[in-house]
């Protein structure tokens, strides 16, 4: 059952999880800058970031609840399972039964409810604003997602996340038409629930087109640091999901330690590209306005359900 | 002291005596005590038939088996209960200047003369005085519809006398062809009308005449019995007369009209081979069925609505007995049984809430909750158990008809299904909002009689969850006579 | 005297709580005796036929034959596993409910609390008839007094004119429904005239009738479930009834019609067609998007949950049509999971259906307010309700790890392994099928935010609410009940699955309970660890642990100091109860993206206008495509048909001679 | 079917045939007092029809039916008739819904069908007047007919003991009459009916001032 190794591969996981997300962010950041032209801020900007919010005092506003501010450890609780079931270095993972993917869907279905509401707690216009399109993007990210999960729990016969992994780093290497369209839409989806150009910038604070940031207009102090930190360790969950769906190879299928330990290199090889590819997708788009957003991840549901289709027509074998 | 003999007698001379003694204040009493007796008399009568088996009275023109002593039990006892509701219901129509003393002891002894015609009509073997009652019962019903002597009420009563007048003429040429095709059998005896008779050598009888007799019988008594496009006459005088011939008009001499049909169906289905009568009785029951249904959607008048509620229901009751087979006769007895008391109950609860609102327009009624409880739920549960709503009675027998003409004619189902839909919208669309809401109470000079009401309702109630054993069989036998 | 077995201690039950409602007519005024004592002891009734549905859920099944009924056909009563799983639901749902009502029920809201006493009881026995049932006519009485009583409980403030228009809307179509249903078992009687159960599962039907019979019975219970469209009087009848009342009926009413369509479509036909699990499927389809669109335009609190209730009835008819997909292709491992997510969603919604639909109950008590308009911040007023509503709002999104997601994820799972069907029509329709449902549950949680944030977040939007007071311990120990039972299931599917996988397995012959029983109480993998798996104690857990551990962190690492002031809002001037999203406002891209879905009456203001103002009503097409047009033929006929009325005498003896011409001429034996 | 027709039998289908022949001029007559007269005639014709039968068979009891025809449909009726129109001031015309010409036509389109649905029935009848049967049929046909196309209340009641005595006839001619009992109980409560009719008009003329059927269209549904 549980071994000795597969529960420091676990905690391992959670722990480079939790070091490596603020630094993902930063290395975005700094991609997005070089790319711009722009004189990089520093790569470990994030990290000075929540050292700063961390000791700063909590602001609160009057008409803020107790939800107001239980809500981001909840959503720090959330993207701490996420990012530990999701196969970042092994497939090994304890606590990978905890919840498959349709599981990690529904987590992050939690923490966007409780930003959502913690949003509209405090009764602004601007919180409530943002608690609204986030759900608007949730509510058509959300089964975008599941369908990609779908596509390929399919061809894994499984929706454990580790199972998936463990088949596609184990298949030959044959062309799937249908993990293309997942890819895709999966991009699409990364993007929106990351707050990324086209959907949102995480940039601005152009009070009329923002989304992740109206609504945590009111959070300071050691809050406003756990949400940053969560949503750095979301796009860290999220950018591993896409690695680990789409490229899996490297990662640790046994328990053996020394895999676990090759894998740490590739892991930062592959996010350090990721990474790269999405400053270079915010570089040359522009951000939607809010009501195409609908329109991107409509088109992302429907290249996931096209996949899930293609894949049933071209590549089932029953 | 023969029960039979009683019973008749009871209604006929307090009939008489009511007339001779005028109003009084204890008449009313009087009319009760005479329904009472007439029902003592009637129960006796069934505890012997029960017990005894069929037997005859007055030689062999009166003959009680199973069949009809249901009908005169159930008779007898909505005529006591009404007679009881028409006590303060009549008094407070003096009240409020309707009617004179002069009215009101018409109305007293016809409605005696009344209920001795039905009982003649139940109980004799005569097919011509089955004839003759049923026309007498036309006759003394005719001037308890025209009581107020409104126009309405005028209008009302004389086209309930040519339309059922003519009817019955139609229905007596129909016994004429019926005595000729026994003539043949049995003779030139004064046996050839009687039942008895007639029963024995019913497959002797020519179809030919038989089937022309059969039409005629139908048409005529089907005008009494409410039968669509031969009803017009029925929520005419419904709505014009004194509620409490209302509820004896719908409760019973509907009921009665029906039986006599019955009689003559189980000559006819003897006679003819095939299902002629039944398929008749179908047509005519399913098209009266759905006719009335979408009647009611258009009524205004409270009285009127339940009457066209009465031909629906007889409607469904013909087409049950043209099922035929011994399940949907015991569904046919039994849902008139449950309409005779329902419908009664709701003309009580309808009488009272008149009075007291002062008007029969529904839309002027409102929250009789409000002014007395007791008449709103009466009035509310009466019509639920009307509409077919379980636990009430009239379920249990809507439940064996629709079952049964789903296993056997499916074809009636989206008529029967369409009809009970609209009837259902219509009916309880327009009771709910008299019984709910707000209204500004009246006293009225009287107290009502509410114990007939939940009376007859309390025994829907029961009929509906349990129907005793005894009850059972009896129903069982006369279905079984009806064949 | 033998032992007394669970069947007759139910039936005791039922006979206990029609005592009661008849306790409640001795004193139909004393509010004190009938709210205090009356309702607790239905609810101990209620905890009872909980507890002993659940100790027979297992065993095999007994019979009764009671003395009541019709000559022919006494009624019979069986209690097998399919009526112990709901009458499980049936019994701590209502107990939660019953405890709640006792602090809810007060003077001089429309019905004398007694008679409202004796409706609602009644109204309880019904239900649990309607599950004990074993023919015909026994069901059908149940089933049409628990739509009588039900009809009365929601008219119980008749004084409005909405109210009974719902009142009369929902018996009108209960009424059609039942009609449906009983033609329904008249079918499956086939020629025998057993109207017993027993009579009806031994009819070899050709494919034909039971197509029929599963077809009038879809419409029949489909209509008191609230499939699409006969589900126009569920936000009618729900938000008129008294949130107790909306409780019962959406938490557990609705379930009865479930149990009944299992119940005739499982167990009383033999054998089951691939097409009707297509039509269940599509209609159930339609009906979940249908209701969870509609509930996110809503603005009236109830009429929210109502149109949410829809939503999930459409699961569960989703659920059904795939079991019957897979188990008419004899794939009974997969039918078996379908059907537990079937009646694991029954148990759920009925649990956190009933806690949202009491939490309004008790806000409506506090503000004496419905729309969502004028409500908001009631969180700082009414701490207790807030908190119980988030468990309930958060199960019903669908979310982990309370008992809406267990329930949506063994849905979606059966989904997932649909392909391999042997039909190629259906393997590419149930995967954009199962696309929808994840859209429907995405939607769902759009919703729930709406009904949550609105209500209890934000800035009070009307001054009156500052007068709110939190729910009375009667209430409050409902609501918290409800909520235990919702978290229970949430985090315990192992557990309650393999013990309602006994009706399962009585209707399909397989069921899973032995695969999870391999794996610990805690995880739940219906088919094997590998393929899926979910441990919603550990998940819970970890989070918790994240959570504890960060905030002890926070708390130790860094100072704890909190400062209040007005809030930021990027310095926005006006901060005032108008700058937050109304109800309408939030659900504006739902409108927006939806809008054909809806029929909208909009009012936009102008830049002109003096004293602009914005209006939007949203109705359901259904009344303009079906309902109207219907009345309106109904309407037509009736003229049509009234003109054989028209008060000439001489036209009526035309008739009558017409008519016997026609018998002469045309009628030949 | 050339069998000699015993002159009784032609005796009475002479009779029969009267009868109907005064269906139709009451059909097509104008004035009220005259249809009376009419009426009393076609009840006297019944009861010569029920006379000759009588001595024919042998049947006593049809002496007791003739006697009772005479004495109400040839006396006491036409007597109450007359005397109720000239109380009631009822004025001579009686105008048709339909105009008499058309009436007549529909009538013998009536007789055709009546022929029609008797004539395989008294085939089976074995009496000697067995073709009167039609001709009773026919007779209530118009009867029926005259009470749909007239508007005034009394000429309806006319047409309603018109038809009465087709009724008589189809008994007397089918069937040697019916059983006395039967007979003497239709009598009664046409008498009764009568009575309670002349009542009735003083009330409708009360009410309405006029007998006129038309003003008593007022209960509808349309």
């Amino acid at each position: 059952m549980i071994s000795v190794s597969g529960l420091l591969g676990q905690t391992f996981a959670i722990l480079l999880a939790l070091l490596l997300a603020p630094l993902l962010s930063g290395w975005v950041g700094q991609c997005r800058a070089w790319l711009q032209s722009r004189s990089a801020p520093p790569l470990l900007l994030p990290y000075y970031m929540l050292h700063k919010l961390f000791h700063k005092d909590v602001v609160l506003a009057n008409g803020a609840s107790s939800l107001f501010r239980a809500a981001p450890f909840v959503i720090f609780g959330c993207m701490v399972l996420a990012c530990a079931i999701i196969p970042s270095l092994s497939t090994d993972l304890p606590l990978a039964p905890a919840a498959d993917a349709l599981a990690l869907v529904g987590v992050f279905g939690l923490a966007r409810i409780f930003i959502s509401l913690a949003a509209m707690d405090v009764g602004t216009s601007f919180g409530s604003l943002g608690g609204r399109r986030e759900m608007l993007v949730g509510f058509l990210a959300e089964p975008a997602l599941l369908m990609v999960i779908f596509t390929l729990a399919l061809t894994a016969q499984s929706t454990s996340v580790a199972t998936i992994v463990e088949t596609m780093a184990r298949r030959d290497f044959v062309i799937y038409p249908s993990l293309a369209f997942a890819g895709i839409a999966f991009t699409f989806v990364s993007l929106a629930e990351n707050a990324r150009v086209p959907v949102d910038n995480p940039a601005t604070h152009l009070e009329l087109t923002m989304i992740h940031e109206a609504m945590i207009l009111e959070y300071s102090g050691r809050h406003l640091a756990l949400i940053e930190w969560a949503a750095s360790l979301k796009m860290y969950a999220y950018s591993c999901l896409g690695l680990a769906l789409f490229f899996p190879w490297g990662i640790a299928a046994g328990d053996s330690f020394a895999a676990l330990v090759a894998a740490i290199p590739l892991l930062l090889f592959k996010l350090a590209i990721g990474g790269f590819l999405l400053a270079v997708i915010e570089t040359i788009n522009a951000k939607m306005r809010i009501f195409r957003a609908p329109e991107f991840l409509g088109t992302a549901f429907l290249l996931a359900v096209l996949g899930l289709l293609v894949r049933l027509l071209l590549e089932s074998r029953v | 002291m023969d029960f039979f003999v009683i019973m008749l007698f009871i209604p006929l001379v307090s009939g008489a005596l009511l007339t001779v003694v005028g109003e009084r204040e204890w008449a009313p009493n009087l009319n009760i005590i005479a329904s009472f007796g007439t029902f003592l008399a009637a129960a006796g009568l069934t505890v012997e038939i029960v017990a005894n088996g069929p037997r005859f009275a007055f030689g062999e023109h009166f003959f009680i088996d199973s069949l009809n002593v249901f009908f005169v039990a159930l008779t007898a006892f909505v005529g006591l209960t009404t007679s009881i509701f028409s006590g303060p219901y009549m008094r407070n129509e003096r009240e409020h200047g309707k009617l004179t003393a002069a009215r009101l002891r018409l109305y007293k002894s016809m409605y005696q003369l009344f209920m001795f015609t039905m009982l003649v009509a139940l109980t004799t073997n005569n097919l011509g005085i089955l004839w003759v009652a049923m026309e007498a019962a036309t006759l003394t019903t005719v001037l308890l519809v025209s009581l107020y002597r409104t126009p309405a009420s005028l209008e009302a009563a004389w086209k309930y006398f040519i339309l059922c007048g003519v009817g019955i003429a139609q229905a007596l040429f129909g016994t004429i062809l019926l005595y000729f095709a026994a003539e043949r059998v049995l003779g030139q005896t004064g046996n050839a009308l009687l039942w008895t008779h007639l029963v024995e050598v019913k497959g002797q009888l020519e179809p030919a005449i038989m089937a022309l007799s059969f039409i005629f019988l139908l048409v005529g008594y089907g005008t009494k019995v409410g039968l669509a496009p031969l009803h017009n006459w029925l929520p005419d005088a419904h709505a014009e007369g004194p509620t409490p011939v209302s509820a004896v008009l719908s409760g019973l001499l509907l009921n009665v009209a029906l039986y006599a049909i019955l009689r003559c169906k189980v000559l006819a289905d003897g006679a003819i081979p095939g299902e002629f009568a039944g398929n008749l009785m179908m047509g005519f029951g399913l098209f009266t069925l759905l006719v009335a249904a979408f009647f009611l959607s258009r009524q205004k008048d409270v009285k009127r609505m339940f009457a066209y509620s009465s031909i629906e229901h007889m409607g469904l009751i013909t087409f049950a007995f043209g099922m035929g087979g011994a399940v949907a006769n015991f569904a046919g007895l039994l849902h008139m049984t449950m309409h005779s008391l329902t419908k009664s109950a709701i003309f009580f609860a309808v009488g009272h809430a008149t009075q007291k609102t002062g008007t029969q327009l529904m839309e002027d009624i409102r929250g009789l909750i409000r002014i007395n409880p007791l008449i709103g739920w009466g009035l509310m549960l009466g019509t639920l158990a009307i509409l077919g709503m379980p636990p009430f009675g009239v379920f249990a027998s809507e439940f064996m008809i629709l079952t049964y003409a789903m296993k056997h004619h499916p074809w009636a189902t989206p008529v029967l299904l369409l009809a009970l839909g609209v009837a259902f919208a219509a009916i309880f669309g327009k009771v709910q909002p008299m019984v709910f809401g707000e209204t500004e109470a009246k006293r009225l000079p009287h107290a009502p009689a509410i114990t007939p009401v939940f009376l007859h309702l309390g025994i829907v109630l029961m009929l509906g969850l349990y129907i005793p054993p005894y009850l059972t069989r009896w129903f069982h036998e006369a279905a079984r006579m009806l064949g | 005297m033998t032992s007394l077995l669970p069947i007759d201690t139910l039936l005791t039950a039922a006979c206990t709580w029609l005592a009661i409602g008849l306790l409640g007519l001795v004193a139909p005024r004393n509010t004190r005796f009938i709210s205090k004592t009356l309702f607790p002891l239905g609810a101990l009734v209620g905890v009872l036929v909980g507890l002993v549905a659940l100790g027979s859920l297992g065993g095999p099944a007994q019979t009764a034959v009671l003395v009541i009924g019709l000559p022919d056909l006494p009624f019979h009563m069986r209690l097998d596993n399919l009526s112990a799983v709901f009458a499980l639901l049936l019994g701590f749902v209502s107990a939660g409910i019953s405890i709640f009502a006792a602090g809810y029920f007060r003077k001089g809201e429309g019905t004398a609390p007694g008679v409202l006493c004796l409706e609602y009881h009644v109204f309880l026995a019904s239900m649990l008839l309607v599950l004990l049932a074993d023919d015909a006519y026994a069901f059908m009485v149940a089933w049409e007094t628990m739509a009588l009583s039900s009809f009365f409980l929601v008219t119980t403030d008749h004084r409005h004119e909405e109210i009974r228009r719902a009142g009369f809307l929902y018996l009108l179509i209960a009424h059609i429904g039942a009609i449906a249903i009983l033609l329904s078992f008249a079918v499956m009687t086939g020629g025998a005239g057993d109207y017993s159960f027993a009579g009806m599962r031994s009819q070899g039907l050709s494919p034909f009738w039971a197509s029929a019979a599963y077809l009038l019975a879809l419409a029949g219970f489909g209509a008191k479930a609230g499939l699409v469209p006969l589900h126009v009087w569920l936000p009618e009848a729900h938000p008129a009834a008294p949130s107790p009342v909306s409780a019962m009926m959406s938490g557990v009413m609705l379930k009865t019609a479930i149990y009944g369509l299992l119940r005739v479509s499982f167990d009383l036909l033999h054998e089951t067609i691939w097409w009707w699990g297509v039509v269940a499927l599509a209609v159930g389809l339609v009906t979940a998007l249908f209701g969870v669109l509609y509930s996110t335009v809503q603005n009236d609190m109830k009429r929210l949950l109502a149109y949410s209730s829809i939503e999930n009835i459409g699961l569960i008819a989703v659920g059904i049509g795939l079991t019957q997909i897979f188990h008419a292709y004899r794939m009974e491992a997969l039918a078996a999971l379908a059907m537990t997510a079937v009646l694991y969603h029954c148990l759920a919604h009925a649990g956190f259906k009933s806690l949202l639909f009491l939490c309004t109950g008790s806000v409506l008590h506090a503000t004496r307010e419905r729309s969502l308009g004028k409500l908001g911040g009631l969180i700082h007023r009414m701490p207790w309700v807030a908190w119980l509503a988030l468990a309930g709002v958060i199960a019903s999104a669908g979310l982990p790890p309370l008992s809406g997601f267990v329930s949506e994820w063994l849905l979606l799972q059966s989904f997932l392994f649909s392909p391999g069907l042997p039909h190629p029509w259906l393997n590419m329709v149930v995967p954009v099928a199962a696309a929808l449902v994840a859209l429907v549950a995405a939607l769902a949680g759009f919703a729930m935010v709406k009904f949550y944030g609105i209500i209890f977040l934000g800035q009070m939007r009307e001054p009156g609410l500052k007068d709110a007071k939190d729910a009375g311990p009667w209430e409050k120990s409902g609501l918290v009940w409800l909520a235990l039972i919702t978290l229970l299931l949430g985090i315990l599917p192992s557990t309650v699955i393999s013990r309602i996988d006994a009706a399962t397995r009585q209707l399909l012959g397989t069921g899973l309970a032995d695969k999870l029983e391999q794996q610990g109480w805690w995880m739940l993998a219906p088919i094997s660890p590998e393929r899926a798996s979910y441990e919603p104690v550990i998940f819970l857990v970890t989070i918790a642990v994240a959570l504890l551990l960060g905030r002890w962190l926070v708390r130790h690492l860094y100072h704890g100091r909190v400062r209040r002031t007005t809030a930021w809002d990027c310095g926005y001037y006006f901060q005032g109860p108008r700058a937050q999203d109304t109800a309408e406002g939030f659900s504006q891209p739902i409108r927006r993206i939806f809008g054909p879905m809806f029929r909208m009456q909009r009012h936009l203001p102008t830049a002109r206008d003096t004293a602009p103002y914005y209006t939007v009503k949203v109705e359901d097409h259904f009344w303009y495509w079906l309902y109207l047009p219907l009345a309106k033929l109904v309407g037509r006929v009736s003229t049509l048909v009234t003109i054989l009325q028209g008060g000439r005498i001489a036209v009526y003896l035309m008739y009558s001679f017409v008519t016997l011409l026609v018998l002469l001429l045309v009628a030949r034996p | 079917m050339n069998v000699a027709i015993p002159f009784s039998a032609q005796l009475i289908n002479l009779f029969a045939s009267v009868i109907l022949l005064l269906g139709f001029a009451m059909l097509a007559q104008r004035r009220v007092l005259q249809l009376i007269n009419l009426f009393a005639l076609q009840g006297l014709t019944l009861c010569l029809s029920t006379v000759v039968a009588a001595v024919t068979t042998g049947q006593s009891h049809l002496y007791w039916s003739a006697a009772l025809t005479l004495v109400l449909k040839a006396i006491l009726l036409p007597w109450i008739l007359h005397r109720l129109v000239r109380r009631l001031q009822v004025k001579g015309e009686v105008e048709s819904l339909i105009n008499i010409p058309t009436t007549m036509l529909v009538g013998i389109g009536l007789v055709i069908i009546a022929f029609n649905v008797a004539l395989p029935i008294s085939q089976l009848s074995h009496t000697i007047t067995r073709g009167t049967l039609g001709i009773a049929l026919a007779t209530v046909m118009l009867a029926f007919l005259m009470m749909i196309t007239r508007q005034k209340a009394i000429t309806q009641v006319v047409g309603f003991l018109a038809m009465e005595n087709g009724l008589f006839l189809a008994a007397t001619s089918a069937t040697y009459g019916m059983p006395m009992v039967v007979e003497l109980g239709i009598a009664l409560d046409v008498l009764v009916g009568v009575i309670i009719l002349g009542v009735f008009f003083f009330q409708i003329r009360d009410q309405f001032d006029s007998l006129d059927i038309r003003h008593m269209e007022r209960l509808k549904d349309s």
